[in-house]
C-alpha cells in the first residue's frame, strides 16, 4: 500500500498544524496575514492535486479509502473553496475578537475532513470525515463568541448535527448488522447476489434511510433543512460560506457514493422517494426566500433550493445526471463565493446584513456590484452563467429518465418553477443594489488588492464555467465514469 | 449457564430501559442532575450487556470513557453553571404527545421491519472482543479512521479552549 | 429462555426512541444532549450485538470510534453551551429565538 | 508560421477592456482611453503581424473549440480566418483605431468619458466576433452584442430625448432584421444540420439542392438581417436617426463597422443564396441607394446629408451581392470605410469647431479656417464622387462593371446613382467650405487639435491609395479563385478602362454631370436654389419621401392598436387572474411556510423526527 496516496490529505493537515504552531511565534498585528500563506499553501497543494492523475491501484487501507476521478475532483472542489474562503476570512479577520489563527487552521481541518470525505469507500471513513467536518463546523459557526446570534446559531448547528449524526449511526449499525460490512464494495457485491436477498431486508432498508438522514442533514434537503436559514444567518460569513459549499459538497459526495457505489440497487429502487424529497426541497427553499430581508438568510434559503436541483440529478441516477451534478456544484462554488465575498467586503462598516443595505453599491464599488449581480443573475439560472448551464444539464437528465418515469415530468415542471419563483428574490437583490435608493454611505469600498483578486477569481470562475462550459462538463464526465 | 446469562441480559436490560426512562421522563425530578445520574447508571448497564456479548473492552472503555469522562464532564457543567431555578418550566402537553406519536411511529416501524426480518436466524454468536484482537485490527485496517479521529480529538480540544476561554484577547 | 439477537435489538432500538422522545421534548440544552448521547449508545450496543452475532469485530471497532468521537463531541457541546450561558444566563431552548423566520 | 492563439487576442482585448473600465477605472479618465485605444491598436498591429506571418496566403485557417456538445446539440467557438475575414479585420482595426484616437479629442469634455470608452472597446469586441465567427450561431451572438452596443453609443447621450428614441428606433428596427436572420439560421440548421460555415459551404457543394425547396426563403431571411444592420430599404429608417449619437460613434457605425457587418455577412455566406434570392437582393440594393441619394439632395445638416449617402453607397454595396459579385462589394465596403470615415470624422472635425452646428447653411467659408480638415474633407468627397485614381473610382467601378454585365436597368440606375453621389457631396462641399461666412460662428472657428487631424490625414492617404494596393485583387482571388487580376501599379491604373470601358467611361461622366450642375447651383448660392425650381419633388426629398410619417400611420399606428389590445390581456386576464393570483400564493405559502421556521429548536428537532418518521413510512411502511 502507497502511503503516498494520502499526500493532499497528510499535506492539509501539516498545514493546519502549522498554522495552529506559528500563532505561538508571531506578534498580534502579523496573525492576520498567516490567513494568505494558508491560502497560498492549499494553492500548492491544488496544483499538486491538479498534477496528480488516478492511480493504477486506487484503493487503500483494503479499500476502505479511494482515490478514483470521483475523489480527485471534489478534492480539487474542496481545495479550491478553501483557498477562497481563507481569503475571505482575512477580509473577515477584524471582526473576529481572538484567535484568528486557529479561525485558519480549523478552516483547514475542516477541509481535510471533506477531503478524506471525498475518498471515503467504506462507512467507518465516512463516519469519522463526516464527523471531523461537523465538530470542526460547530467551533466554527459559534467562532463570534461575543455576539449572541453567532451562539445561537452554534448551539442550533450542534443539536440538530448531533441528532442527525445519532440517526446515521443507528443506521449505519443496521446496515453493517444486515450486510456483514462497513465497506461499500462489500455491501455492493452481497446486494448485487440474489440469494443474500439484501434488496429487500427491511431492516437493511431501514438502517440506510436512518444513514440518509445524516446525509440529508448535511445537504440542507428536506425535511432535514430546517436548521439551515438560522445557522446561515447566525454564524460568522466565512462560515457560512465554508457550510453552503464545503459541507454540501461533502454531504453530496458522500451521498452519491453511497447511492451509486454501495447500493444501486436500491437507488434504482427509490427514485420516487428521491423525487419527492428533490421537489419539496426546491419548493421549500424557493418559497421561503421569497419574503426575506437579511441577506445571509436569504442565501440560506437559496442553498436549500439548490440542493434540490441537486438531488434532481441524483434522482436520474444517470451518468449524465451524475455529471450535471458535479457542473452544477462547480459552478454553485463560485457564484456563491462570489455572493459572500462581496457581502464580507461590503457590510465590513455596518455589520448590517439587510439587503436594503446593499443599495447604491454601484456607486460606492462597480467591481462589487457587479459580482453581487453576476452572482444572483447565475444563481436564478440565466444564461450565458453557471448557474444556467447546471440547472440546464441537471433537467436535460430528468427529461431523458422521463421517457420511463413520468413523474419526472413534473419534477422538472416544478424545477421550473422553482427557477420563475427565484428569479424575484435573487433579481430583488440585483434591484436593492441598482435602484434601491441612495446609499446610506456614500464613500467608496476600499479594497486590499487580495480582496480585489478574490472577487475577480470568483467573477472569472463564473464566466468561464458559463461561457466556456465544455472543459468543465468533460472533467464531470470523465470523474463519474469511475462509478462504473 | 445459558440461563444465569439470559437472566442477566434480562436484568441489564430492564435496568436500562428503566434508568433511560428516568433520564428522559422522570416523573419526580426535573433537575438536570437526576438526569445526568440516571444516564451514569444506564451506561453501567449497557456495559453489563456489553459483557454479556462477550465485548471486554469495549465494556470496560463504556465505563472509563462513558460513564467516567464524559458524564463527569456533564455534571462538571451542570454545577458550573448551577441550572437550579429552571425546573419550573413544564412540558407542553402538546409537544409531548407529538413527539410520542412520531417517536412511537418509528418504533413500531423498526419493530415491524425487525419481525419481518429476523436478523438472528441462524446466527452463532462466538466473537471475542478481546483487547488484543481489536488493537490488532485499529492499528492495521482501521489504521486511518483512528488517526482521523485523533484529528478530531485535536480539533475538539482547540474548540473547547476557544469557546470557554474567559477573556476574548 | 433463549436470549438472541433480536432482544438486543429491541433493547437498542427502545433506547434510540427514548433518547429521541427526549430530544423531542425535554427544553433544557443539557438534558437535550444527554438524550442524545442515549441514543449513541443504542446505537452502540446494536453494533456490538451484530458484532457478537455476525462474527465479525468490526462492528466493535465502530463502537471503539463513535465512544471517541461522541466524547469529542461531547467536549465542544458543553463548551457552547457554557459559551452560551456566559452569554445570555439560560440553557433552554425557548430562549434562542433570535434567530427565526 | 502558426500563431494559433493572436486572433484570440486580437478578438478579447477590447472586451478586456471593456470589462476593466468598467469594473475598475470608471473614474480615472486617462487610462479608461488608454485601456481601449491600445486594446484596438494592439489589435491592428497583431493583425498586421498575423498576416504578415502567414504570408499574405488567403488560406483558410479554421480554429476551435468545442464550445458545448450535449448529445446532438454541438455547438464549436471558432474563428475562421481567410481572405475575407482578414481584410475585413484590418478595416474594423485599422479605421476602428483611427476613430478611437480621434474620440480622445472629440469627448474630452464629456462627463461620461469612461463610460464611452467602454461602450466603444465592446463594441469594438462585437464588431470583431462577427467578423471572425466561423459559424452562424456564434455570428448571431456578436450581432445582437453589435445590436446591444450601438444601442449604448447612440444613447449615448440619454439625457436628450431624440437620443434615447434613435437609440431605440435602431434598436428595434435591428431586432425585425435580427428575427428574419434568426428563422433562416434556423432553416438552414435544420436543412444541412450544420452551423459552421466551412462545412454549409462544402455540403452546399456537394449537392445544390440540399437546402430543397426553402432554400430561397432561408437565404431572403438571413438577407432580412443584413437588411437590418445594413439598413437597406425599408428598413432604413433607423440609419439617419443614429446620428445622435457622437459623431466618431457615427463615423464607427456608418462607415467602417456596424453597416457594414450587413455586406460583410452576405459575402460570408455568398454560398446560400439561389439565383431568385440573388435578384431580390440586387433590387433592394439598387432601389436604396437611389433613393437614399436623392434625400441626401436635400439635406441641410451635415451629418445626415453623410447619413443618407452612406445608405446610398450600401445600396450599391448590397447590390453587388446581388449581382453575384460580392468581390466587389468587399472591394466598395472596405474603399468605403476608408473615405466615410474620413468624411464622417472631418464633419466631426467642423462640429467640434462650430460649437455643435451642424447646418451647413450656417457654415461657409471654412476652408481657410480649418486647412487641414478642408483638404481632407475634400479628397474623402472626391474619393466617394469616384474620381480617377481615387479609391473610390476603382471600387465603383467594379460594381458597375457588374451590372453592366447583368442587368441594363441596374447599371443605369447606378450610374444615376453616381452624378447624385458627386452632386450632393459638392452641394455640400460648396456651401460649407467655400464662399462667405454665413454665421458669427465660422469667426471663431479654428483647427482641431493633432489627435482629431491626424487621423484625418491618415486615413486620406488611404482613400486615395486604397484602390491600388491590392484589395480587389485579394477579394477577388477570394472569392473566385483563379480569376484574372492586374499586376503592377501602372496596370492597376488603367484596369477598369481595358476591362470593362463603358462602366469606367459613364462613372467618369456622372462625376463630370454632378460636378457641373453642382457648381452651376451652388458655387454661389446664398440659399437652396432647388426648392424654387424643382418644387414638390424637393420637398419630398427633403422629408425623406415621408418614410417615417408613413411608419408612423401605419405599421406604429397597427403597432400601438395591438399594444394596446394586448396590454389590456395583459393588465386584466394575465396580470390580474394569473401572475397576481399566482405571485400573490406564492408569496402568501412562503409567508406561511417560513412560519415552520419557527426559530424553536424543539420545533426543529420535532420535525426532523417528523419528517423520518414520514420517509420511514413512505418506504417501508406498506
Amino acid at each position: 500500500m502507497n502511503v503516498l496516496i494520502l499526500k493532499h490529505e497528510i499535506t492539509l493537515l501539516l498545514l493546519a498544524l502549522g498554522v495552529m504552531l506559528a500563532d505561538l511565534w508571531l506578534p498580534p498585528e502579523r496573525k492576520r496575514g498567516l490567513g494568505y500563506l494558508a491560502s497560498a499553501g492549499v494553492g500548492a497543494i491544488l496544483i499538486c492535486s491538479l498534477l496528480t492523475s488516478v492511480p493504477e491501484s486506487p484503493f487503500a487501507f483494503r479499500q476502505m479509502y479511494v482515490l478514483d476521478g470521483m475523489a480527485l475532483f471534489f478534492k480539487r472542489f474542496f481545495l479550491v473553496a478553501t483557498i477562497l474562503v481563507l481569503l475571505m476570512a482575512v477580509e473577515f479577520s477584524d471582526r473576529i475578537q481572538a484567535g484568528i489563527s486557529e479561525y485558519y487552521s480549523l478552516i483547514l481541518f475542516a477541509s481535510a475532513g471533506m477531503m478524506f470525505a471525498a475518498s471515503a469507500n467504506d462507512f467507518a471513513l465516512l463516519f469519522v470525515a463526516l464527523e471531523l467536518i461537523t465538530v470542526t463546523f460547530y467551533v466554527l459557526v459559534s467562532f463570534q463568541r461575543g455576539r449572541a446570534t453567532s451562539l445561537e446559531a452554534g448551539v442550533k448547528y450542534l443539536i440538530i448535527g448531533a441528532l442527525s449524526s445519532a440517526f446515521m449511526v443507528f443506521g449505519i449499525a443496521f446496515i453493517f448488522g444486515t450486510s456483514g460490512s462497513f465497506n461499500f464494495g462489500d455491501i455492493a457485491a452481497k446486494l448485487a447476489s440474489p440469494e443474500a436477498g439484501l434488496v429487500n431486508n427491511k431492516l437493511f432498508l431501514f438502517g440506510l434511510l436512518f444513514l440518509l438522514v445524516g446525509l440529508g442533514f448535511k445537504i440542507a434537503a428536506v425535511p432535514f433543512q430546517i436548521w439551515a436559514p438560522d445557522v446561515y444567518q447566525g454564524a460568522p460569513t466565512p462560515t457560512t460560506a465554508f457550510l453552503a459549499v464545503g459541507s454540501k459538497a461533502a454531504g453530496m459526495v458522500l451521498l452519491m457514493r453511497v447511492l451509486f457505489v454501495a447500493v444501486p440497487e436500491v437507488t434504482a429502487q427509490w427514485w420516487k422517494l428521491l423525487v419527492v424529497i428533490s421537489a419539496l426541497t426546491i419548493l421549500y427553499g424557493n418559497l421561503c426566500a421569497l419574503p426575506q430581508t437579511n441577506i445571509k438568510r436569504l442565501l440560506g434559503y437559496s442553498s436549500i433550493s439548490h440542493a434540490g436541483y441537486l438531488l434532481l440529478g441524483i434522482a436520474a441516477a444517470t451518468t449524465a445526471g451524475q455529471s450535471a451534478v458535479l457542473y452544477y456544484l462547480s459552478g454553485y462554488l463560485f457564484t456563491v463565493l462570489a455572493a459572500f465575498v462581496v457581502i464580507v467586503l461590503v457590510l465590513r462598516d455596518t455589520g448590517a446584513e439587510e439587503i436594503s443595505s446593499l443599495a447604491g453599491l454601484h456607486q460606492r464599488s462597480p467591481l462589487l456590484a457587479a459580482a453581487m449581480t453576476i452572482s444572483m443573475v447565475s444563481l436564478a439560472g440565466i444564461p450565458p452563467l453557471a448557474g444556467f448551464f447546471g440547472k440546464l444539464l441537471l433537467i436535460k437528465s430528468a427529461l431523458v429518465v422521463g421517457a420511463e418515469h413520468q413523474s419526472f415530468y413534473w419534477l422538472v415542471g416544478i424545477a421550473v418553477v422553482g427557477v420563475v419563483i427565484s428569479l424575484a428574490y435573487y433579481l430583488g437583490v440585483v434591484r436593492a443594489i441598482y435602484w434601491g435608493g441612495e446609499a446610506a454611505e456614500k464613500s467608496a469600498v476600499t479594497l486590499s488588492l487580495p480582496a480585489t483578486l478574490t472577487v475577480a477569481a470568483c467573477l472569472v470562475g463564473i464566466l468561464f464555467i458559463g461561457i466556456y462550459p465544455n472543459p468543465l462538463m468533460k472533467a464531470a464526465e470523465a470523474a463519474v465514469l469511475s462509478f462504473k | 449457564m445459558e440461563n444465569a446469562q439470559a437472566y442477566l441480559f434480562y436484568v441489564f436490560a430492564a435496568l436500562a430501559v428503566i434508568c433511560a426512562i428516568m433520564v428522559v421522563a422522570n416523573p419526580f425530578s426535573r433537575s438536570p442532575v437526576t438526569s445526568a445520574m440516571f444516564l451514569v447508571l444506564t451506561m453501567g448497564c449497557l456495559a453489563g450487556l456489553f459483557t454479556l456479548l462477550h465485548a471486554f473492552f469495549l465494556a470496560a472503555v463504556q465505563i472509563l470513557v462513558y460513564a467516567g469522562a464524559v458524564m463527569v464532564l456533564f455534571l462538571f457543567v451542570i454545577m458550573l453553571l448551577d441550572l437550579k431555578e429552571e425546573q419550573r418550566r413544564q412540558v407542553k402537553s402538546l409537544s409531548l404527545v407529538a413527539g410520542l406519536v412520531s417517536v412511537g411511529a418509528i418504533l413500531a416501524i423498526f419493530v415491524r421491519s425487525l419481525i419481518a426480518t429476523k436478523p438472528g436466524e441462524g446466527a452463532l454468536a462466538n466473537v471475542e472482543g478481546s483487547t488484543s484482537k481489536l488493537g490488532k485490527l485499529l492499528f492495521t485496517q482501521y489504521l486511518l479512521p483512528f488517526e482521523i479521529v485523533s484529528v478530531l480529538l485535536l480539533v475538539a480540544m482547540v474548540g473547547v479552549v476557544l469557546l470557554s476561554k474567559k477573556d476574548l484577547k | 429462555m433463549n436470549v438472541g439477537l433480536e432482544h438486543y435489538l429491541v433493547v437498542s432500538a427502545v433506547l434510540f426512541a427514548l433518547g429521541l422522545l427526549g430530544v423531542v421534548t425535554r427544553r433544557n440544552i443539557l438534558v437535550i444532549y444527554m438524550s442524545l448521547e442515549l441514543m449513541l449508545n443504542a446505537a452502540n450496543l446494536a453494533l456490538v450485538a451484530f458484532s457478537r452475532f455476525n462474527n465479525n469485530l468490526d462492528g466493535q471497532v465502530m463502537v471503539f470510534f463513535i465512544i471517541t468521537v461522541a466524547a469529542a463531541e461531547v467536549a465542544v457541546g458543553l463548551a457552547l453551551i457554557v459559551a452560551l450561558y456566559r452569554r445570555r444566563q439560560t440553557t433552554h431552548v425557548e430562549d434562542l429565538n433570535l434567530l427565526k423566520h | 508560421m502558426h500563431l494559433q492563439t493572436l486572433p484570440w487576442i486580437i478578438l478579447f482585448l477590447p472586451l478586456l477592456a471593456a470589462v476593466v473600465i468598467t469594473l475598475f477605472t470608471q473614474r480615472d479618465r486617462k487610462t479608461s482611453a488608454t485601456l481601449s485605444i491600445s486594446a484596438i491598436v494592439i489589435g491592428f498591429v497583431l493583425t498586421v503581424i498575423f498576416i504578415k506571418a502567414n504570408s499574405f496566403n488567403p488560406e483558410v485557417k479554421e480554429v476551435s473549440l468545442n464550445w458545448l456538445d450535449i448529445g446532438p446539440l454541438q455547438a464549436e467557438f471558432g474563428l475562421r480566418l481567410d481572405a475575407l475575414s482578414l481584410m475585413m479585420l484590418l478595416v474594423v482595426t485599422g479605421v476602428g483605431s483611427a476613430i478611437h484616437i480621434y474620440s480622445w479629442g472629440y469627448m474630452h469634455e464629456d462627463r461620461c468619458f469612461s463610460r464611452f470608452f467602454a461602450s466603444l472597446s465592446l463594441f469594438t469586441f462585437s464588431m470583431l466576433g462577427i467578423v471572425m465567427a466561423n459559424n452562424f450561431l456564434q455570428m448571431f451572438i456578436s450581432w445582437e452584442l453589435v445590436g446591444v452596443s450601438s444601442y449604448l453609443l447612440i444613447g449615448f447621450w440619454y439625457e436628450k430625448a431624440s437620443a434615447a428614441d434613435a437609440a431605440k428606433k435602431a434598436f428595434i428596427t435591428n431586432r425585425l432584421g435580427d428575427f428574419g436572420f434568426m428563422l433562416g439560421i434556423l432553416i438552414v440548421w435544420a436543412a444541412l444540420g450544420s452551423l459552421n460555415f466551412g462545412k454549409l459551404e462544402a455540403g452546399l457543394a456537394d449537392n445544390p439542392a440540399a437546402l430543397g425547396s426553402l432554400a430561397t426563403l432561408g437565404g431572403l431571411l438571413v438577407f432580412c438581417g443584413a437588411m437590418g444592420k445594413s439598413a437597406q430599404f425599408p428598413l432604413h429608417v433607423w440609419l439617419p436617426d443614429a446620428m445622435e449619437g457622437p459623431t466618431p460613434v457615427s463615423a464607427l457605425i456608418h462607415a467602417a463597422t456596424m453597416v457594414a457587418a450587413g455586406v460583410y455577412m452576405l459575402s460570408r455566406t455568398f454560398f446560400i443564396y439561389t439565383p431568385e434570392a440573388l435578384q431580390v437582393i440586387a433590387w433592394i440594393g439598387g432601389c436604396t441607394a437611389l433613393l437614399a441619394a436623392l434625400v441626401a439632395v436635400q439635406q441641410n445638416d451635415i451629418k445626415r446629408i453623410l447619413a443618407y449617402s452612406t445608405l446610398s453607397q450600401l445600396g450599391y454595396m448590397v447590390m453587388a451581392v446581388g449581382l453575384a459579385a460580392p468581390e466587389a462589394g468587399m472591394f466598395h465596403l472596405t474603399t468605403h470605410a476608408f473615405f466615410k470615415a474620413l468624411l464622417f470624422l472631418g464633419a466631426g472635425s467642423v462640429i467640434h469647431a462650430m460649437h455643435h452646428e451642424q447646418d451647413i447653411w450656417r457654415m461657409g467659408g471654412l476652408c481657410k479656417k480649418m486647412p487641414v480638415t478642408y483638404w481632407t474633407f475634400m479628397v474623402g468627397t472626391m474619393a466617394l464622387a469616384g474620381v480617377w485614381p481615387l479609391s473610390g473610382f476603382f471600387s465603383k467601378d467594379a460594381i458597375l462593371a457588374a451590372a453592366w454585365h447583368h442587368s441594363m436597368p441596374l447599371f443605369i440606375i447606378g450610374v444615376g446613382v453616381a452624378a447624385l453621389t458627386t452632386f450632393y457631396m459638392f452641394r455640400l462641399v460648396f456651401v460649407a467650405f467655400l464662399g462667405g461666412e454665413r454665421s458669427h460662428e465660422v469667426g471663431h472657428a479654428h483647427e482641431s487639435p493633432w489627435v482629431m487631424t491626424w487621423p484625418l490625414r491618415i486615413l486620406a492617404v488611404f482613400s486615395i491609395v486604397g484602390g491600388v494596393i491590392g484589395v480587389e485583387a485579394l477579394f477577388g482571388g477570394m472569392l473566385h479563385p483563379g480569376g484574372e487580376h492586374p499586376h503592377g501599379l501602372a496596370a492597376q491604373l488603367v484596369y477598369p478602362f481595358k476591362h470593362a470601358p463603358v462602366a469606367a467611361l459613364s462613372g467618369l461622366a456622372a462625376f463630370g454631370i454632378g460636378l457641373f450642375a453642382a457648381w452651376t447651383l451652388y458655387a454661389r448660392a446664398k440659399e437652396d436654389p432647388l426648392p424654387a425650381r424643382i418644387g414638390t419633388l424637393s420637398r419630398w426629398m427633403r422629408d425623406r419621401f415621408y418614410f417615417d410619417e408613413l411608419y408612423e400611420a401605419t405599421v406604429i399606428k397597427v403597432h400601438d392598436a395591438t399594444a394596446a389590445v394586448v396590454d389590456w390581456f395583459d393588465r386584466w386576464l394575465i396580470g390580474f387572474a394569473a401572475v397576481r393570483g399566482s405571485a400573490g400564493a406564492t408569496s402568501l405559502f412562503g409567508n406561511v411556510l417560513r412560519f415552520i421556521q419557527s426559530g424553536s429548536l424543539q420545533a426543529y428537532a420535532f420535525l426532523l423526527v417528523l419528517g423520518v418518521a414520514v420517509i420511514l413510512f413512505f418506504v417501508l411502511g406498506r
